[in-house]
């Protein structure tokens, strides 16, 4: 706090006495009068006006969590989404998000040149920190390319299980892709495809618009896919969900195992009771699972190998690693473009050895990234061998956007809510 | 019958409790964290990735060093010149050349006034109080500094002889030129040339626009305005503005003016040439431009003869425009002189090296 | 640590209960490592006009469709010419507004006479789309006095600006939401 | 059991459904007409911005013809007024066009959402007898899946190294400016002209019309001093330069090694040793102190550079350093230690390699390829061993190596090797190099006379083509020095004399009262002459002696001086010097 002060005070200091040195060269000496106008700076949103964000989306998650917990009423997640949609989609113009704020972070951890601004490392945390305790309430109702998703669905239909797992992997790989790039200053992937904001903005790449048109027109039959198969951010917060104390469940009280909750999930996430599925013999699954986590390492190895690998052809995406190549190059080849090598020209020796340091950071950070992704597909198949037991129908905490859909189908939810008389459910227990 | 709900609501002091037990932790934990990684400052570089803090000051800058360091090739293909001998610049920018006795070069730069020997060596520095302008040699061999509104009159050691304030808060001198008795400054600032005796007093004023007296005025949207004197006795004075060299007697009335805008290699190119006009001693005049940086002689009646030097002898000069920094601090620019040989001195105002010339052996120079 | 008493202890709720800890450990390490480099301040994105080389790439790399940079005009250092080279391409035809001797291709920069020998030159921000061909012009031959820069009455503030991406000066910069435009004048003048 | 149809009548559910359905298909529609339009209008108005529209460039080239032409003017003016007016319109449908297609979105979506909700018919799904076989085919999918996705992305990642191009176009060492490409097309020759590529220059003759280094300097003082690198092992040649990077070589009875400096900061770039050379004798010549292992200067044709060592190793290097190619052309026999330099010419190095006391034995002239290594042609030569260096120059509508030895300056084709003309001239111990001075070849014959011979003649020319000759003053060991004009050459005693090329009247002398060793260089108008002792003075390359300059390093100096731009090159037993204004 001093410190900041002493800062203002100096600032204050040099902006008084270069108001004293400062001369201009006089503009002409105007006979008629003429006053010389002064260019207009149109403010941009106030700074204080990110903290009404914050306040905002922590608003929103409380009341997303209030009402998945306590009213599990669809009606208001759905309203709730469509107020998120208004004010970060439309009015915020999907910027910032808490998606893209994992590469703000990396890059202010990597890069002492990059201040954070603490209104991005909270959109960062707090839903983050929601997940740990209660689950995805932030994808439920909070965030706008989510809230979008869900009010295009129309027509669920079931993505296969067994294609439904290996997708599900995309949102791990696409982190650690966006982590490598940010974390070396390379830039943000995952703003940069990110495929809603530019409905929000209403303008964007043509390429983006067709990504964007084609994940909503597949957005219609297949349930939030960008959630799904590519959020980064969901990857994050699935992880953060294997902590969490308390889980959305579907029936307020006994479940009759009627099913239908796990027939209203349109997005796969509600897993059966044990008690319905066969088991193998002990012998063969203890095998499997022996060998998958003999894999585990190998894979994780193999994949820091590959990694490595890609670390050159992944760090000409660098902007100064393209520079410095395109300047080598147009040393022999004329260059087409030469503005862009002037600063390279004027003096090489320093551009040079920034690529030469940043493709140092992208062997760590791609041969990292390999490793993770080993690390994903190993742990995969390890979890594809285990099995939980459950004696009721409950949703995959990871995998549920905590929408609220299930809830109004369980016919205990809709007897306790007096949508169907509570007669009819004890004479049906009867039977 | 009613059913309740699926999870026993948090209890209020059970939500406190757990609130403060995972705030200590994370507290604790951050505390832990800086304590290892140690305190760090975000960096006050403006960086594309980082913040750029505080107003940005661009009247302090230095050349960039890169600039100077680069290799512009020599001027010999073109006109009938050809350079013997470069003086590599400083770091400082560089804004006036002047030559004097024995050939001597006094070069505006910085702060300061370098006196070089025909080959570059430099001789004597002296060091003033602000950022010099111009400088100009009266044939007595005592130097006339111009600061943006004073004028230093220095013996040929550099020992002060005088100093004289230039009233008027507008005033920017950016050209002198001395004879045996009088003193001329163009001051860039009011749109006029000062006419001083040697006692500092200001005798007259040159081209304010007189409709009466047919004086047009001079446009000067920038420090580039000079004054020299001509063999014929009259004074020329470039008129940027008017793309055109103008002729006064010393008393100030204007006896004609010659030059064309165009980009074509006769005419003088942009918004603001000739920035300089300099008389060869046969009477033919020597023109300096910026945007296209480029050097040319013509006749005394104002007839384009030939370049001196061409665009792409100067490439640092075409890169850097006006504005690349304040207008005030404007680098582009170049400043020609003439040895007692006929040798052309031009100085680079971007890269501070210093070309000189010479007519090339059989060409027509 | 806080396990509901009235949940029973099992083997999953230990797990869970153990990982939030860990978990929310990693937050607050994360905390205190960033907490040199947080910003209470937001930033937003400008140009440095003394890095910009006028590529042009503001007018088309912008996520939105007219850019949110535009030119911006700097009276103090204009040298208000008749022959301005950031209003006429070069070799004009004649020093009038007519269409053939313009630069500016979608007519932005506006023209007026002020006394002899000056004109007013202003930009037109509803029609400008950040070409910087003026700026390239009147940097080229003249003053400088003409500039771009980021509108935040237009900008969206991307995370990642897209014109940053392909600048070929380097010349974004974030700067603090205070202080939001870098301008070849400054505030005051003695 | 029905649920659902406890809370509405099926017919009007029906009803309402379908009402739903008929506005989702109008919301549709409508959204669709809207994509298209806006499609449309960027199809149509993109290619014809205001500022990309060929036409209006067209019409602006022909205004520019024809400056006067109203006609064009007015074309120019609606055009540009049409396309202006298209481009804000298209502008401004995109803005409304976004909010018509967002509230048809919303109408669509709420109709649908209504249809779907009203015919909505709630059961209970029957229990799949199958469930318990299928959730075990679905984990092992799963599986399969999921190493089906591994591979995917391994294919994924090794298509993008691939299409990548994982080698890094960067230089190894940042600080180093790169190295162009080895291309097989040999930099022009301004380049060559730019650059010091060989002992004494581009032509031999130690003269450097365009370079511009400093008139004075003193390491003491510390001024014009650049800087000065060590020099790990001795070597008595001299440097040269290409590109930024200056070349060395240095040896001594154990090892031979080429340097190479980067010339902007003078940090060693690289140093290779040369060995295993095939047929490289094991045991070392049998050199004088005073030559040493390392006497030829190496040569570099902006590709690859070259060396020569007293036993005989001839190598190769790429400019980063990398080994081309090396052979063993047998330790030459002389008694003091092979000293000739390598020559350059056309991708071509030509090796003098003279050998033999008194008697002739096994001299030869060879050109080598200087991509492979592989001698072009080879001719032998009936001369005893000599120390000087082999120039090529254009003369007579031929490229000719002259080379000198006791008792001949003889002359080749470059191209074939066969010997154009020769002239016995010379006596004593042949260590001064021939130089082309203003037309004429001119070569001192060691401490008895400088001759200048017109090199246009055939077959022996002794009798017939000297221009003159002088006897004042020649050196023994220094070679002369020339810019066309003048000629200088100092002796080993300190005196430096300058002729008229044209004649070799002398014009005048100067004793420096000082042992010089090596040859001085001509650099602009500027005579460099450096002493043994680290002096060095700068002299006008002109008719009367004027000294500009003097300089003062700490060392002893043999080699030659290389001027390269605004530098100057000077190679002392220790150090390499960079002298230049900083």
């Amino acid at each position: 706090m001093f410190r900041r002060l002493l800062h203002l005070l100096f600032g204050l200091l040099l902006l008084s006495a270069t108001a004293l040195a400062e001369q201009r060269f006089p503009p002409p000496d105007f006979e008629s009068g003429y006053q010389l106008p002064t260019p207009t700076t149109p403010a941009p949103r106030a700074g204080l006006m990110q903290y009404a964000d914050v306040v905002v989306l922590l608003s929103a998650l409380a009341l997303a969590l209030w009402l998945v917990y306590r009213t599990r009423s669809r009606r208001g997640i759905t309203a709730l989404s469509l107020f998120s949609l208004a004010y970060f989609g439309f009015y915020r113009k999907g910027c910032v998000c808490a998606i893209g704020s994992v590469q703000n972070v990396a890059l202010a951890l990597c890069d002492s040149h990059y201040a954070l601004p603490v209104t991005v490392l909270i959109f960062f945390l707090a839903p983050l920190t929601v997940a740990l305790f209660a689950g995805r309430a932030f994808c439920a109702a909070v965030c706008p390319q989510g809230a979008i998703q869900d009010l295009v669905l129309i027509k669920p239909l079931k993505v296969p299980a067994w294609l439904e797992t290996p997708l599900g992997l995309i949102p791990y790989l696409f982190l650690g892709a966006g982590v490598c790039f940010a974390a070396t200053g390379s830039g943000f992937l995952i703003c940069r495809y990110d495929p809603l904001v530019p409905f929000f903005r209403f303008n964007g790449s043509e390429l983006m618009i067709g990504l964007g048109v084609a994940f909503l027109l597949a957005g219609l039959f297949v349930g939030r896919p960008y959630c799904r198969f590519l959020c980064p951010y969901g990857a994050l917060l699935r992880l953060a969900t294997l902590a969490a104390k308390w889980r959305v469940r579907v029936t307020p009280d006994t479940c009759t195992q009627c099913a239908l909750c796990q027939h209203s999930c349109p997005f796969g996430a509600m897993r059966e009771p044990t008690g319905m599925q066969k088991r193998e013999p002990l012998k063969t699954s203890r095998l499997r699972l022996a060998t998958f986590l003999l894999l585990l390492p190998v894979l994780v190895g193999l994949g820091a190998w590959g990694g490595s690998q890609l670390a050159t052809p992944a760090s000409k995406f660098n902007r100064t690693v393209k520079l410095a190549g395109r300047y080598v190059r147009s040393l022999t080849t004329p260059d087409r473009f030469p503005m862009e090598l002037q600063r390279v020209e004027a003096n090489p020796g320093p551009v040079l050895a920034k690529a030469e340091e940043i493709r140092q950071q992208f062997l760590l950070g791609a041969t990292l990234f390999g490793g993770w992704v080993g690390l994903v597909f190993g742990v995969k198949f390890i979890s594809l061998c285990l099995r939980r037991n459950r004696t009721d129908f409950e949703p995959d905490p990871g995998t549920c956007f905590a929408c609220a859909r299930c809830f109004e189908t369980c016919p205990s939810e809709r007897i306790r809510r007096g949508w169907i008389p509570a007669e009819l459910e004890t004479a049906r227990s009867k039977e | 019958m009613k059913i309740p709900l699926p999870q026993d609501p948090l209890g209020r002091r059970e939500f406190l409790r757990g609130g403060v037990r995972y705030g200590l932790l994370v507290g604790l934990a951050a505390m832990a964290a800086r304590a290892v990684s140690g305190k760090r400052l975000v960096n006050q570089d403006c960086t594309s990735q980082g913040i750029c803090r505080g107003c940005p000051d661009y009247t302090d800058c230095e050349l960039p060093q890169a600039l100077s360091a680069r290799q512009a090739p020599p001027i010999s293909d073109t006109g009938a010149y050809e350079e013997v001998c470069r003086i590599a610049g400083g770091k400082m920018p560089s804004r006036s050349l002047a030559i004097g006795p024995e050939d001597r070069l006094y070069l505006a730069t910085g702060n300061a006034v370098l006196v070089l020997n025909q080959a570059g060596v430099r001789e004597q520095e002296w060091t003033l109080d602000a950022p010099v302008c111009c400088v100009t040699v009266a044939p007595d061999g005592t130097v006339f500094a111009g600061l943006r509104n004073r004028i230093l009159h220095l013996d040929s050691n550099g020992n002060r002889l005088a100093d004289w304030q230039v009233p008027g808060n507008r005033t920017w001198l950016t050209g002198l030129a001395a004879d045996a008795n009088d003193l001329f400054a163009a001051d860039a600032g009011n749109r006029v040339i000062l006419r001083l005796d040697r006692a500092g007093q200001c005798i007259g004023r040159i081209g304010e626009k007189n409709a009466e007296r047919d004086v047009p005025g001079f446009i000067v949207p920038s420090p580039y305005f000079s004054v020299m004197i001509h063999p014929d006795g009259l004074l020329r004075v470039n008129n940027p503005g008017r793309h055109r060299v103008e002729a006064y007697t010393l008393d100030g009335d204007f006896e004609g003016a010659w030059g064309k805008a165009s980009g074509a290699v006769d005419g003088f190119c942009g918004c603001c040439n000739p920035i300089r006009v300099v008389p060869l001693p046969d009477g033919r005049m020597i023109t300096c431009e910026k945007g296209l940086p480029r050097v040319k002689i013509y006749s005394a009646t104002g007839e384009f003869e030939s370049v001196v030097a061409g665009t792409n002898a100067f490439p640092e000069n075409a890169r850097v425009g006006a504005g690349e920094r304040d207008a005030d601090a404007a680098l582009a620019g170049l400043t020609a002189a003439v040895d007692s040989r006929g040798r052309i001195a031009i100085l680079d105002h971007v890269t501070g090296a210093v070309r000189i010339l010479q007519p090339k052996a059989g060409g027509k120079a | 640590m806080s396990t509901n008493p009235k949940e029973p202890v099992n083997r999953r709720n230990f797990l869970g209960a153990a990982a939030r800890v860990a978990a929310m450990t990693g937050v607050g390490a994360l905390l205190g490592k960033l907490a040199g480099a947080t910003a209470a301040k937001g930033t937003v994105w400008q140009i440095d006009p003394a890095k910009c080389v006028r590529c042009g790439k503001c007018a088309t790399a912008c996520v939105l469709e007219q850019s949110a940079v535009k030119c911006v005009h700097a009276y103090a250092v204009c040298g208000y010419c008749e022959l301005c080279t950031g209003y006429f391409g070069p070799e004009p035809n004649e020093l009038t507004t007519a269409a053939e001797n313009q630069l500016c291709p979608t007519a932005a920069i506006q023209r007026t006479y002020i006394e002899d020998p000056y004109y007013q030159y202003h930009i037109d921000e509803k029609l400008c789309i950040g070409c910087a061909k003026c700026v390239d012009g009147c940097n080229r031959y003249g003053n400088g006095s003409l500039f771009l820069q980021v509108r935040h009455d237009r900008c969206v503030n991307c995370n990642e600006c897209a014109i940053a991406r392909v600048c070929a000066g380097d010349a974004f910069v974030r700067v603090p939401v205070d202080q939001p435009y870098l301008l070849k004048t400054k505030p005051t003048t003695s | 059991m029905n649920l659902a149809l406890i809370n509405s009548g099926e017919a009007g559910a029906r009803r309402t459904a379908k009402t739903w359905l008929i506005t989702a298909w109008i919301a549709g529609l409508f959204c669709l007409a809207i994509c298209a339009t806006i499609l449309y209008q960027h199809a149509t108005a993109t290619t014809n911005d205001p500022w990309k529209s060929p036409q209006l460039l067209k019409l602006k080239t022909a205004l520019a013809a024809a400056p006067k032409d109203a006609q064009i003017k007015a074309q120019i003016r609606d055009l540009d007024l049409k396309y202006r007016q298209r481009f804000f319109r298209r502008l401004a449908l995109d803005r409304t066009g976004g909010w018509l297609l967002l509230g048809g979105m919303a109408v669509f979506l709420a109709a649908l959402w209504r249809a779907k909700n009203s015919d909505q018919v709630l059961s209970i799904p029957q229990p799949n007898l199958q469930a318990a076989r299928e959730a075990l085919r679905v984990e092992a999918r799963s599986r399969l899946a999921v190493a089906g996705f591994a591979v995917v992305c391994v294919g994924a990642a090794a298509a993008f190294i691939k299409a990548g191009d994982s080698k890094m176009p960067l230089p190894q060492n940042p600080a180093a400016p790169p190295v162009p490409a080895a291309a097989d097309a040999l930099p022009p020759l301004a380049e060559f002209q730019a650059n010091w590529p060989r002992f004494r220059g581009p032509d031999g003759s130690g003269f450097s019309p365009k370079a511009n280094p400093p008139l004075a300097w003193d390491e003491g003082a510390k001024t014009n001093l650049l800087w000065k690198s060590a020099i790990p092992l001795p070597g008595f040649n001299s440097p040269i330069v290409w590109g930024g990077r200056v070349f060395l070589s240095g040896g001594d009875a154990q090892k031979r090694e080429v340097y190479c400096f980067n010339a902007a900061d003078g940090q060693l770039a690289w140093r290779r040793a040369i060995e295993n050379v095939p047929g490289s004798p094991a045991k070392a010549p049998e050199v004088l102190e005073q030559t040493g292992v390392a006497a030829p200067t190496m040569a570099t044709d902006g590709r690859r550079v070259y060396a020569l060592f007293a036993n005989g190793d001839l190598a190769a290097l790429g400019l980063d350093g990398a080994p081309a190619w090396s052979k063993n052309l047998g330790t030459p026999k002389n008694q003091y230690g092979h000293a000739t330099s390598l020559a350059i010419w056309q991708g071509k190095l030509i090796v003098q390699l003279d050998q033999g006391d008194s008697e002739p034995a096994n001299s030869r002239l060879m050109a080598f390829d200087g991509a492979t290594g592989k001698v072009v042609w080879e001719k032998p030569r009936k001369v005893p061993g000599s120390w000087a260096s082999p120039i090529v120059v254009e003369a007579a509508g031929k490229a000719q190596i002259i080379t000198a030895a006791l008792p001949s300056l003889i002359a080749y084709d470059a191209v074939s090797g066969a010997e154009l003309w020769k002239a016995d001239v010379l006596e004593g111990e042949v260590a001064p190099s021939p130089i082309l001075a203003g037309g004429l070849v001119c070569i001192a014959s060691p401490s008895s006379k400088l001759i200048a011979l017109r090199p246009d003649g055939s077959g022996d020319v002794t009798k017939t083509h000297v221009a003159w000759s002088n006897e004042e003053n020649i050196p023994d060991v220094t070679s002369p020095t020339s810019n066309g004009e003048l000629v200088f050459y100092v002796t080993s005693s300190g005196m430096l004399t300058c002729l008229d090329a044209k004649d070799g009247t002398k014009l005048w002398e100067h004793d420096f009262g000082t042992e010089i060793q090596a040859s001085p260089g001509i650099s602009g108008n500027r005579v460099y002459i450096v002493a043994t002792d680290g002096h060095a003075w700068v002299v006008e390359a002109g008719r009367e002696f004027k000294e500009l300059g003097a300089g003062k390093l700490e060392d002893h100096f043999f080699a030659s001086p290389a001027f390269v731009g605004d530098r100057l090159y000077l190679r002392g037993n220790a150090a390499l010097y960079c002298i230049g204004v900083k």
